[in-house]
Parts: C-alpha cells; sequence; structure tokens
C-alpha cells in the first residue's frame, strides 16, 4: 500500500504460484525469473500491488513454507533474529521482544489495522522499501542487519543502508533476505517510535520517527542514541548530526527538543496530498522529540 | 436519553429487534453482489483516464475476439435519449445527460467516465479484454474548482449550457447551468440597522457519500424482451424508471427486484450499471453482473459538492439577526443539477432573519456528477453561517447558545425562499441543549474547545404503498418498497402493531420488487419512517375497518355498535383482539387482505443541535473530539435505538468531513487518492461515543407526529467543529476540511 | 384567496410586486391569472402545461407538491420553490 | 494461464477442498466457488475489513490471501460463528443492540470481535476501538457497536 497511490487495474492479473520450502529454492527461481518473479509473505502490499497494476509479476513465489525465514528466535544474551516473514503480531505479543525492542513493537502495532497485522511481516515492511514504512525507522534505530542470502551465498548489510530510492533496495537479482538481526540490548537503553497521521489508526505516516538512547547508569546523562527518520526523504534516513549531539547531554525536554531541531536538517521531503514539506520538516522536529521523551521514559524502566 | 412525550404507546417509542437482524449478523441477507444466477458473467467498465477529453475512435474488435468475452458494449449501443428533464419522484434529472453518465457518447468529462464495456466468463477475463479496446482520445483542457469552472476562459463543459435565471436564458453557453436568487426584506434597511455586521468567505471540499457495499447490478435481459434488474438501490422504482428511460422501453417491460443495500446516503438514487449490464445481458443472452471496486465508486459516483461561499450576517447590539447575505457556488460535476437549491433555502433556515438576500451557482466542472449526501447542501452552508453566528455573538459578548436561542426559527418563521415553518422543534431542541450535562459541564485544559451548531433538513413525503396479507393465526406479512438501509423494516412494522394492537414481531415486512408492490419513492429525504411508515398506519385502519364490518356479521351486530380500542375490538360482551379476530375471520370465509398509498405533500422539518468539545495538538494541529452529543427533534422516535443511530452515524459522518476527508486532485485534475487508506473516512479509534438527546415535538402531518430524521444530523458537525476550533486553536479555519496540516499552519501563522 | 409570492427572479416581470392576491383554486388558475397580469411570466413557471421540472409548490407550510391542480383555495400563501432531493 | 492448484483446506470445521487459480484471493473463492457470500468485498485492498475471516484464529482481510496460501489451515467465516440455531452471544448482541445498520459491515466486525473476544474477553473500550480499527462501519458512528461488544465482555467477566 504505502507510498503507492491507487493504479487503474482491479483485478489480479495471471500469475504462477509457487511455495518452495528452502531458501536455495528461492534463489534459484529469483536467478531464472529476475524481476518477472515476486516474493509473497504477508501479500498485503504486493498483492494490492499487483492488483492495481503498480508492480508486474509472472510467479509469486511464497516464502512462508520455509521454516526459517518463519522464526522469531529471542534471547536477552544475543537478540532478536527475526525471520523475514514474521507477522507483526508476533512481534508485539512477544512480552521479551515488545519491551526490549520497543520502537519495533511500536511500529508492527500501528501497520495498517489488526488484520494487516495477522499477514504482513516487517521483512515485508522492509523490502517494499516504502520511504514511510513505518519498522524500518525503528530497525535502523535499533541498529539492525539485514541477513540477505543469494546465489553467491549470504551477506549482511545494515538495514540504515538497505533502502535506495522509494520500492527500491539493494538486493541483488536472485537475492532474498532471510533475517533481521537485532543486536542484544544494554541495561539503561531504551526505543520509541511514533508517526504522524491525520487519523488514528489505518493510515500511512505523514512523517516518523525512531529514536534509541543509552543512559547513563543514574540514567541522567545520555551516552549513545540512534535516531532514524520516515516520509522525509526518497528513503528512510539516519538522523546522525542530532544523535551524535546528544552524547554526553542531559536526558531533557530542551534536549529533544534541540535533537528535533537539529534532525530537520537531514529531511528533504516532498510536497503530496499527505502533507506539505514545510509540514513535513517541521512534524520531525515534533516526533524527534517525543520519541527521544519515550525511548529515556524506557530505559528507565518508567 | 430522552426527553420522551408520553405512555400512550404500547409499541412506539420500544426498541423490539429489527426483523432482518438475524440474516445480517450470520452472513445469509442477500446483497446485491451476493446474487448469483445460472450463466452469469462478469461485466467490465472501461473507463476514461482523462478528466476531459473528446472521444475521436474506439475499437473495440480485439476485446470482441478474445476468448471467453460474450459482449462488448460504447455509447453507440445506447438508444439516444430526449434532451429534457425527467421527474423522479425525488428531484429531477435531465434523460440525456443520466443516459451520457452511464457511458460516454462523444466525450469524457471526468476521470473514471465509462467509455465502453465487456461481459466475459469472468471478471479477470473482462478486464483483460477491456484492456484491448482502442481509444482514441483528444485531451481537452479542464477544471475541477468552482470559481476557475465560473470564469469567462475556463473549459466549457457542455456547449448546449446556458446560465437559467429561472426560466430565462443567458445567451452564450458557460459552465453554470443555474443562477438561483432569493429575497426577504430589504437587504440595505436590514444592514443599516445592524451594529455589527460580519462577512467571510469559506470553502469546502469535495466529499464522498462512502457506504461500505460498492455498487453492485446484475441484470437479465430475457427472450421475451423483459429486463430483470437485481441492484444495490435506494428506490426500485426510480432505477427501474431511469433504466428503462435510458434503454428507450416501456417500464412495464423492467422489474427491479431491491437488494438489501450496504449503505447509499444519497449517493445510490441514480442508476450506474444496471443499464450497461442490461444492453450486455441483451447482446449475450446471459445474465451479467457489473460490481464496480473502491476506486470506480470514489472516481465514477456520488461526491457531493465542494463549495465557495460568503456569507455576511448583522446583528443589533442584543444579538438579534436583522440581515443575512449569501453568495454561494456549488460544484455540480460533469452534469448540471446539483444540490445549489438546498444550499440557498437552508444558509439561513435556522434563524429568524428579516432581511435576506440569497444568491445561487449551479456549477458544472470535470468531477463525477454530484449527488445527495444527506441533506445535500445543507452541511456546506451551516459550516458557513453557524461560524458566522458565533463569530457575532463574540463580537458583542452574548452567549453562543443565547444568541441561537434569541433568533431561533419558529411556528411561523418565514425563511428566505418563502414558506412559514409549521410547528417545529428548535427552540426545545437548544433547551434541550441548555439543560444537558454536556453544556452543564465546565471544558476545562489547554488548547480545548467547545463548540456548538444547528442544522436543519426538510425532510420530504412523496408517494409509498404498502400491502397487507393476514394470516392464519393473525400475523400479519407487511409488503413494502422502501429498501431497509437501517431498520426502517421495523419502524414501519411497528408503526402497523401500534395501530392493530399487536407485537412488531408479529409483523413480517418484506421489501418487494417493483412488480410485487405499488409504486415507493426512494428510501432518501428522510421520509421512509415518516411516509412508509404513514401508509402502514393507514393500510392497519383499512384492515380494521374491514374487519369491523365482518366482525358485525360474525357477532351478529351492528357496524356501528363495535369499537376498537388499541387494537381490541369489542361489542357490548363481546370482545376480541386482533389476532383472535383475525384467526375466527379467516374460518368464516375469505382471506383478509388491505392496502394503502400515500402522497403526503409536505416537508417533516427536523432541527438539530451539536454540542463538541475537542483538543487540539498545538504541535501538530490533529484534532481529537473529546465529547460529542448531538440533539435532534425526531418528532416522534419509533424506534429509539434507531433514531439513536442516524444521529450518531450523522454526526460521525459530519466529523470526518469536518476534519480528513476530501478529494484531492493532481496536475492532470485526476482524483489521487480513489481509495479508503487515502480518503479517509473515520474509524473507531477516531471518534468517541456519540451522545444522543431526542427532542420529540409532534409533527401534525403525522398520526403519530413523526419527523424524518435521517439527514439532519450531518449538518451541524462541521459548523461545531469549526466553532470548537475555533476556541481551542485560538483562530478560525474558513475551509473544509479542517485537516491537521491546515489547522497547523493556523496556529503557526497566528503564534 | 391566496397570497402567492413572486420569486425575486421574476420581481423584474411583476414591477418588483413580491406578492399578490388571486382568487385561485388551483396552482394552473395562479398561473394563468399571473400571466394575464404580469405577460411573460408562465413560461418562466412552466414547461408546457406542466409546471417546471426544477420547481415544486408550497401552500402555507407544505412544500413537495408539483401538480398544476394542487388545490390552494383554502391556502394562506402559495410559494414556488426549487425541488429539493434528498439522501 | 497458470494452472490450477487443488487446495485443501478446513472451513468453518469442515474439510473443504477447491480448485483454484493462483490469482482468485480467498474472498474471491470463498464468495464465488464455495457461495459462502457473508464476508463481503467493501474495497478489495484491505482498508475496510469488511472480508474478515479468521486463519488459525487470526482476523486477515481475505481480499490479501490467495486461496492457494490457504492449504492446511483452519478457515472461519461468519457463517461459522452461529452454533447452528444459536446466534453467538456477540450476534446477539449486535441484533439486541442495533450495532448495524446497513449491515454491509457486520459481518467483519462480528469477526473480529469473535477474535478479539477469545484473546481478551474483558476488552476494555480502547482496546475495542484500537483492535477494531480495521473495520470501516459509515453508518452507526461505531457507538452502538462498541457498546455492544462491551456488552458482550461485561457478561464474560460473569
Amino acid at each position: 500500500m504505502d507510498f503507492y497511490c491507487s493504479g487503474d487495474a482491479s483485478t489480479l492479473k495471471d500469475f504462477d504460484y509457487t511455495a518452495p520450502t528452502s531458501v536455495e529454492a528461492v534463489t534459484a527461481l529469483l536467478s531464472e525469473h529476475g524481476d518477472r518473479a515476486r516474493l509473497l509473505a504477508g501479500g498485503t502490499d504486493i498483492i494490492v500491488q499487483i492488483r492495481e497494476g503498480l508492480r508486474d509479476a509472472d510467479l509469486v513465489i511464497d516464502i512462508k513454507k520455509i521454516p526459517a525465514l518463519m522464526t522469531l528466535d529471542y534471547s536477552a544474551d544475543s537478540g532478536l533474529s527475526l525471520g523475514s516473514g514474521v507477522p507483526c503480531y508476533q512481534v508485539y505479543e512477544h512480552e521479551d521482544v515488545a519491551a526490549a525492542y520497543a520502537a519495533l513493537a511500536d511500529s508492527t502495532r500501528i501497520i495498517g489495522g489488526w488484520q494487516i497485522q495477522s499477514r504482513a511481516s516487517v521483512g515485508g515492511n522492509l523490502c517494499n522499501s516504502s520511504p514511510a514504512a513505518d519498522t524500518i525507522p525503528a530497525l535502523i534505530a535499533l541498529n539492525a542487519t539485514c541477513q540477505i542470502a543469494g546465489p553467491d551465498g549470504q551477506r549482511e548489510v545494515p538495514v540504515a543502508d538497505f533502502c535506495t530510492a522509494p520500492g527500491r533496495n539493494l538486493l541483488a537479482e536472485g537475492e532474498l533476505l532471510v533475517s533481521l538481526q537485532l543486536p542484544a540490548t544494554s541495561a539503561q537503553s531504551g526505543s520509541a517510535y511514533e508517526r504522524f497521521i491525520p487519523r488514528n489508526e489505518m493510515d500511512i505516516a505523514v512523517a516518523g520517527a525512531a529514536s534509541w538512547v543509552q543512559l547513563d547508569e543514574q540514567g541522567t546523562t545520555i551516552e549513545a542514541a540512534r535516531i532514524a527518520l520516515a516520509a522525509v526523504a526518497p528513503t528512510p534516513v539516519v538522523a546522525d548530526e542530532a544523535a551524535a549531539w546528544l552524547v554526553g547531554k542531559e536526558a531533557s525536554e530542551e534536549n529533544y527538543a534541540e535533537a528535533g531541531n537539529l534532525a530537520r536538517s537531514v529531511a528533504n521531503p516532498i510536497d503530496d496530498m499527505r502533507g506539505t514539506a514545510e509540514y513535513r520538516v517541521h512534524l520531525v522536529g515534533v516526533l524527534v522529540k517525543r520519541t527521544l521523551a519515550r525511548a529515556v521514559a524506557r530505559a528507565r524502566g518508567e | 436519553m430522552s426527553t420522551s412525550t408520553n405512555g400512550k404507546y404500547r409499541v412506539l417509542g420500544t426498541r423490539p429487534r429489527r426483523h432482518d437482524g438475524t440474516d445480517k449478523v450470520t452472513g445469509k441477507a442477500v446483497y446485491s453482489n451476493d446474487v448469483q444466477l445460472p450463466g452469469l458473467l462478469a461485466g467490465f467498465v472501461l473507463r476514461s483516464p482523462h478528466a476531459h477529453a473528446r472521444i475521436i475512435s474506439i475499437d473495440t474488435s480485439e476485446a470482441e475476439a478474445t476468448a471467453g468475452v460474450h459482449a462488448v458494449v460504447t455509447g453507440k449501443d445506447f438508444p439516444n435519449v430526449a434532451n429534457k428533464i425527467a421527474d423522479l419522484g425525488e428531484g429531477s434529472i435531465n434523460l440525456s445527460n443520466l443516459s451520457d453518465n452511464v457511458m460516454a457518447k462523444t466525450k469524457v468529462l471526468y476521470k473514471g467516465h465509462p467509455v465502453a464495456a465487456v461481459a466475459a466468463v469472468d471478471v479477470h477475463v473482462a478486464e483483460e479484454a477491456a484492456g484491448k479496446i482502442k481509444v482514441e482520445y483528444e485531451k481537452l483542457d479542464s477544471v475541477t474548482w468552482v470559481l476557475d469552472a465560473m470564469k469567462d476562459d475556463a473549459p466549457l463543459l457542455h456547449e448546449d449550457v446556458f446560465t437559467d435565471h429561472m426560466g430565462e436564458k443567458d445567451e452564450t453557453p458557460s459552465n453554470t447551468p443555474t443562477h438561483l436568487h432569493f429575497e426577504k426584506g430589504n437587504i440595505e434597511e436590514g444592514f443599516a440597522q445592524a451594529d455589527v455586521v460580519i462577512e467571510r468567505e469559506f470553502r469546502t471540499a469535495t466529499v464522498h457519500q462512502g457506504y461500505i457495499e460498492p455498487h453492485s447490478s446484475t441484470a437479465d435481459w430475457n427472450e421475451n424482451g423483459r429486463l430483470h434488474v437485481w441492484t444495490s438501490t435506494q428506490g426500485a422504482f426510480t432505477a427501474r424508471q431511469q433504466t428503462a428511460e435510458i434503454l428507450q422501453i416501456p417500464i412495464s417491460k423492467v422489474v427491479v427486484t431491491p437488494c438489501e443495500i450496504g449503505g447509499g446516503f444519497g449517493g445510490k438514487i441514480a442508476v450506474y450499471g444496471e443499464p450497461v449490464a442490461a444492453i450486455l445481458s441483451k447482446l449475450s443472452g446471459r445474465p451479467v453482473k457489473i460490481q464496480m471496486t473502491r476506486a470506480e465508486v470514489f472516481e465514477s459516483t456520488g461526491p457531493t459538492p465542494g463549495s465557495f461561499m460568503r456569507v455576511k450576517m448583522g446583528a443589533t447590539s442584543d444579538g438579534t439577526l436583522v440581515a443575512g447575505e449569501a453568495w454561494l457556488a456549488y460544484d455540480a460535476g460533469a452534469y448540471p443539477g446539483g444540490m445549489i437549491g438546498p444550499g440557498c433555502m437552508c444558509v439561513f433556515s435556522c434563524y429568524d432573519i428579516e432581511h435576506a438576500v440569497v444568491d445561487g451557482y449551479d456549477v458544472c466542472l470535470n468531477k463525477p456528477h454530484t449527488k445527495a449526501y444527506r441533506a445535500p447542501g445543507a452541511t456546506q452552508v451551516a459550516f458557513a453561517a453557524e461560524q458566522v453566528v458565533d463569530e457575532i455573538a463574540e463580537q458583542l459578548g452574548i452567549c453562543k447558545l443565547k444568541i441561537r436561542q434569541l433568533n431561533a426559527a419558529s411556528e411561523g418563521t418565514r425563511r428566505v425562499d418563502g414558506p412559514v415553518y409549521p410547528p417545529v422543534g428548535f427552540v426545545e431542541c437548544l433547551a434541550a441543549a441548555e439543560a444537558s450535562d454536556h453544556w452543564n459541564t465546565p471544558l476545562e485544559g489547554e488548547n480545548v474547545g467547545r463548540g456548538i451548531a444547528a442544522g436543519f433538513w426538510f425532510g420530504c413525503g412523496l408517494k409509498s404503498a404498502v400491502s397487507l396479507m393476514v394470516n392464519h393465526d393473525g400475523t400479519v406479512n407487511l409488503t413494502e418498497g422502501s429498501p431497509d438501509i437501517g431498520g426502517t423494516r421495523t419502524s414501519i412494522a411497528m408503526q402497523l402493531a401500534e395501530v392493530l394492537g399487536i407485537e412488531a414481531a408479529d409483523v413480517v415486512p418484506r421489501v418487494a420488487d417493483t412488480d410485487s408492490v405499488g409504486y415507493t419513492d426512494v428510501t432518501g429525504g428522510s421520509r421512509v419512517t415518516f411516509a412508509t411508515g404513514l401508509a402502514a398506519y393507514e393500510a392497519g385502519i383499512d384492515l380494521q375497518t374491514q374487519m369491523k364490518k365482518r366482525a358485525a356479521g360474525l357477532w351478529e351486530c351492528a357496524e356501528d355498535d363495535i369499537s376498537i380500542d388499541q387494537g381490541t375490538f369489542s361489542a357490548g360482551e363481546k370482545k376480541a383482539g386482533f389476532k383472535e379476530l383475525a384467526q375466527e375471520l379467516f374460518k368464516e370465509g375469505e382471506p383478509l387482505v388491505a392496502r394503502a398509498s400515500v402522497a403526503p405533500d409536505c416537508a417533516t422539518n427536523s432541527f438539530g443541535l451539536h454540542l463538541v468539545d475537542l483538543k487540539v495538538d498545538p504541535e501538530t494541529g490533529k484534532a481529537t473530539i473529546l465529547r460529542y452529543t448531538a440533539i435532534q427533534d425526531a418528532g416522534k422516535a419509533i424506534h429509539p435505538s434507531y433514531v439513536e443511530g442516524q444521529m450518531q452515524g450523522g454526526a460521525v459522518q459530519g466529523i470526518g468531513w469536518a476534519l480528513n476527508e476530501e478529494y484531492f486532485y493532481g496536475d492532470d485534475d485526476t482524483m489521487d487518492n480513489a481509495s479508503f487508506l487515502d480518503y479517509r473516512i473515520p474509524t473507531m479509534l477516531d471518534v468517541p461515543m456519540i451522545d444522543t438527546i431526542i427532542v420529540e415535538v409532534a409533527n401534525p402531518d403525522h398520526p403519530y407526529g413523526v419527523r424524518g430524521v435521517g439527514e439532519t444530523p450531518i449538518v451541524p458537525p462541521p459548523g461545531a467543529i469549526a466553532n470548537a476550533m475555533a476556541v481551542a486553536a485560538g483562530t478560525r479555519i474558513y475551509e473544509l476540511p479542517m485537516s491537521p496540516p491546515k489547522v497547523w499552519k493556523a496556529m503557526t501563522d497566528n503564534s | 384567496m391566496p397570497t402567492v409570492f413572486i420569486p425575486a427572479q421574476l420581481r423584474s416581470l411583476t414591477n418588483g410586486a413580491s406578492q399578490v392576491e388571486l382568487q385561485a383554486e388551483t396552482v394552473r388558475q395562479i398561473i394563468e391569472q399571473l400571466e394575464q397580469r404580469f405577460p411573460g411570466i408562465a413560461q418562466r413557471l412552466c414547461d408546457g402545461d406542466q409546471l417546471a421540472p426544477t420547481l415544486q409548490i408550497a401552500v402555507d407550510s407544505s412544500m413537495g407538491s408539483r401538480s398544476m391542480r394542487t388545490v390552494v383555495k383554502d391556502a394562506r400563501e402559495v410559494h414556488f420553490l426549487p425541488v429539493v432531493g434528498g439522501g | 494461464m497458470a494452472a490450477k492448484n487443488q487446495i485443501a483446506t478446513t472451513i468453518n470445521g469442515e474439510p473443504v477442498d477447491f480448485l483454484c487459480k493462483p490469482r482468485e484471493s480467498l474472498l474471491e473463492i470463498l464468495r464465488g466457488n464455495l457461495g459462502m457470500t457473508g464476508a463481503k468485498e467493501g474495497c478489495n485492498n484491505g482498508n475496510c475489513g469488511a472480508c474478515t475471516v479468521l486463519i488459525d484464529g487470526l482476523p486477515v482481510n481475505s481480499c490479501l490471501v490467495l486461496g492457494v496460501e490457504v492449504e492446511g489451515v483452519e478457515i472461519t467465516t461468519v457463517e461459522g460463528i452461529a452454533d447452528a440455531s444459536q446466534l453467538d452471544p456477540i450476534q446477539d448482541c449486535f441484533v439486541e443492540g442495533a450495532a448495524l445498520q446497513c449491515g454491509i459491515c457486520t459481518p467483519g466486525f462480528i469477526v473480529t470481535t469473535r477474535a478479539l473476544l477469545d484473546k481478551k474477553p474483558d476488552a476494555d473500550e480502547q482496546t475495542i476501538r484500537f483492535d477494531l480499527s480495521g473495520n470501516l462501519c459509515r453508518c452507526t458512528g461505531y457507538d452502538k457497536i462498541v457498546r455492544a461488544i462491551q456488552h458482550v465482555a461485561s457478561e464474560s467477566k460473569g
């Protein structure tokens, strides 16, 4: 759904369907069919896009029969390994995961309604690579990396580098996203994601921000931070300058606001029906400020 | 909560389970898209990608040769229809334009305008075949904003449209088919008396009715030349008339079965797919169903007018409104005939203003032909006028409820269009507001505001017919012609049950096809519980009259000796309830049937007042509705739950209109947001509970005092929310929707 | 004897008169009498022998009729209004 | 043209086999091939919830599921909510509480509510509003729907 406006078609075009059970089978199919093949996880983007004529496919490859892609593996020591086909609800319903990776839980809870969350996967949201995707800033703020499999084996890429343009990413021909790896979280750290939408649900972000902070032992000073933004540039963007500025600063409303102001400099939005560029830049400041405050509160266990 | 009247009724005012409830919660109710027929084909409509273009040529040969395709139609397959205006009961329509809207003949006037259609074995094949139709267009300049369309150099939609000033036409063609003008008193004198005058300009966006069920029509044109249409319509008889007129066949050759209907709000009165499916059926010899997609619904049906309005009002220092002047331009969409008439008649309809002038313009532009949407035309003007009234109160330092009480329209008040009101309940609504918990609970906090606004809608009578058949056991089958969109089977059955002295559950209501019940106008205009209910009441009287005569024979007494009290017949010692007597009479002789038909020429005049508390986030401009109360005069609430439901549903549609709903047009004048994702109707999470207060001031034109209630509730919300926003945001917004970017900008500019 | 309200857009035909009192029993008679007094007004109100399709009649407080035979003999007021559709 | 696949699934407790092309959605299969028209098409792109069914107990938009994807799962549709002659308490409260007007969104609401109350039997107003925000209703303003669900939830509290 995301950044696409509705196309003119209305029913699904004819395509073949296959549901392989191994990653190798998928890479082989992708290598053979190139961009005439599309992967299907939850289907909440790709089915709409094919139906509306915005993407095309001769072959739809259902990845949900591949166990590795459907596994959520978490331990406090090693962190989270999230199979690329795991649906959103499994993230926010997992109490430990939701607590440790609060920004990701925040984002998965607001993608579409419950019906969408039952199907849509975090990996799919990433691979759809919409600039407005809710989970991507959260993944970036949580320092997630992508495990990518291809014909020549596996590679690892930070989520922050994954998207290259609206609807595009650095997956090469034959490659697929296998899982997302989120490092273990430390004490006194916290994160949050917030987006702005005109309604309270069922909407695409006009702007979104995810913040992660590491506080000192007293919980008063910010030792490290990461901030990422949605819907204000052709891809999700990292607000490095704002995050760096926060290091060593007191965790205070004034400093969250200043970080918000600094974060605005990386926003390069467009005017469209969801909001003007001016409004979106303004929202970056508001959302960064608010997510920092929530992240700090969570870091403090409040 | 209800400030209800009395205990004089047994059935009215109670809340029985609706007759169709079980079928609708189990998925068994048959809606138009649920219709399945042997050999059914799927239709797909090819539509214009352009906002305005001339059709140079259409080549359907490749589509026709596609395997699985049974028929292809274009405008050439439609008969010529006279350029005349037909009376459709509720409103009138130019038949040639109607036919052209169903299938373009020479020009396309908006994106989504049908140019061809295909019937095939399934919708996938039909769509793919439609994609092979080659349409050559000559693109024309287009226009989508009323003030632009009124300019002399605007792209002209129709070369044969000349501005009509009540029967006198201009000599050069224009995009403004109608200019209306109303005067009351002497406007200069009025403003001369005023101590305070406020004049403001307002803009509102085009919005859609947004019913959840897309239009769906199935047609079977059989070998005898009889056409059967199953469709999603607010009025089977008007669908029949329109279909017959477009196809140029006798009405008697068409039968329309109104299926269960998934919402209409005024948008399912005109036909769209019905005649197209009919011609495809005729050509293929098979039944054909055309189901619209959601995008087609947004791009090709409805919507209701966007507008530009200038409203000026004056008051004396004591708060008496003495003068009102309005200049209104409403978007009619692709063809003449929008909602400007009622807009003009409603702009000052809530108040007793001695001097007033209203000018209104109906404006054609490159959007779908606009349709009624719940109190059509009234919401826009209430958004304007209710803000001006508030600003006058602010300037004079008068309470905003007080100024409305001071000037409230009541029995005898003359509207700007001329007529005086019969007994109406606006004063009582205002009193109910004043006494309400909501009004008397202080609103505290930062960036919060409370707003009120009034609303009025006429409500109409028109024609309705019902027939009754009495069963062995004394239950009654009630056949009616009003599609039930919100529980009207039950509100009609209850009126019959009240007359007959039986329970609502003893009545078996059925909405019949056009072959099986007398002519009945649309489920619209807030008329069904009033007019079809009146027919049910009168049919009940007809039944009682017959039974009284028969009982005289049974009881061997004179007819005059029999009295009927609360449905019980008695003559001396002899006494029988309706069911008991009906059972006896069944044994004795011929079956009991009765009928009634009515055509009340009257408006039912329902006023309402809404109160809203909201909070605005100053950092984003987003408003949150904190509390909402809708107050309305229902005359008599037959089934209070469904009256409340109308008030709540209308209020929430109005909230959507106020805050977020709008058609976005891109640079090419085509709609950018034709989906429920980007056309933002309220979700459950966007609104609070909607409190209701039903006021009952009896309508003298109905035996139980019923007023139509369905439409008035959409009128006040945008005005009420704007008035609350002015307090909460510290600045007024004169444009709908009051979406977050707009509010934020206004607050930022103001600070 | 009803008072007939002249629509504002037709008052150029009535020398500005906004209402006239007529001895009429039906709308048809009203229109005939108006035409006698104010030539040209009938064609502004009618389409052939019918009321113009864009108009309705209000008799006192009741509106909605479109029939030329509408009885007005006991009415106080008669108005010609635009038709109003509903949702 | 893609070949048809044979799919074996369970619908409302009954094993069901059907043939479908990959491009046919579960909604099309239910309504067309299987004649189960309780799930409604409101938007066909996942934004209205009128086509909601449960797959293994979770609500999904059946317009965004392919028929070929439901091999081996358990599907519950609105037709399977009532127990033969007995309405489910949710259905009963919807009728009793006038929680429907036109009724087109009602099957979707009933199905999502069933999943909600199975998960959170005593859901409060905020939870109800959040979890049902994927089901649009244009007639009721939601008030009576929320109240009907609250009524069922309060009954479950005992």
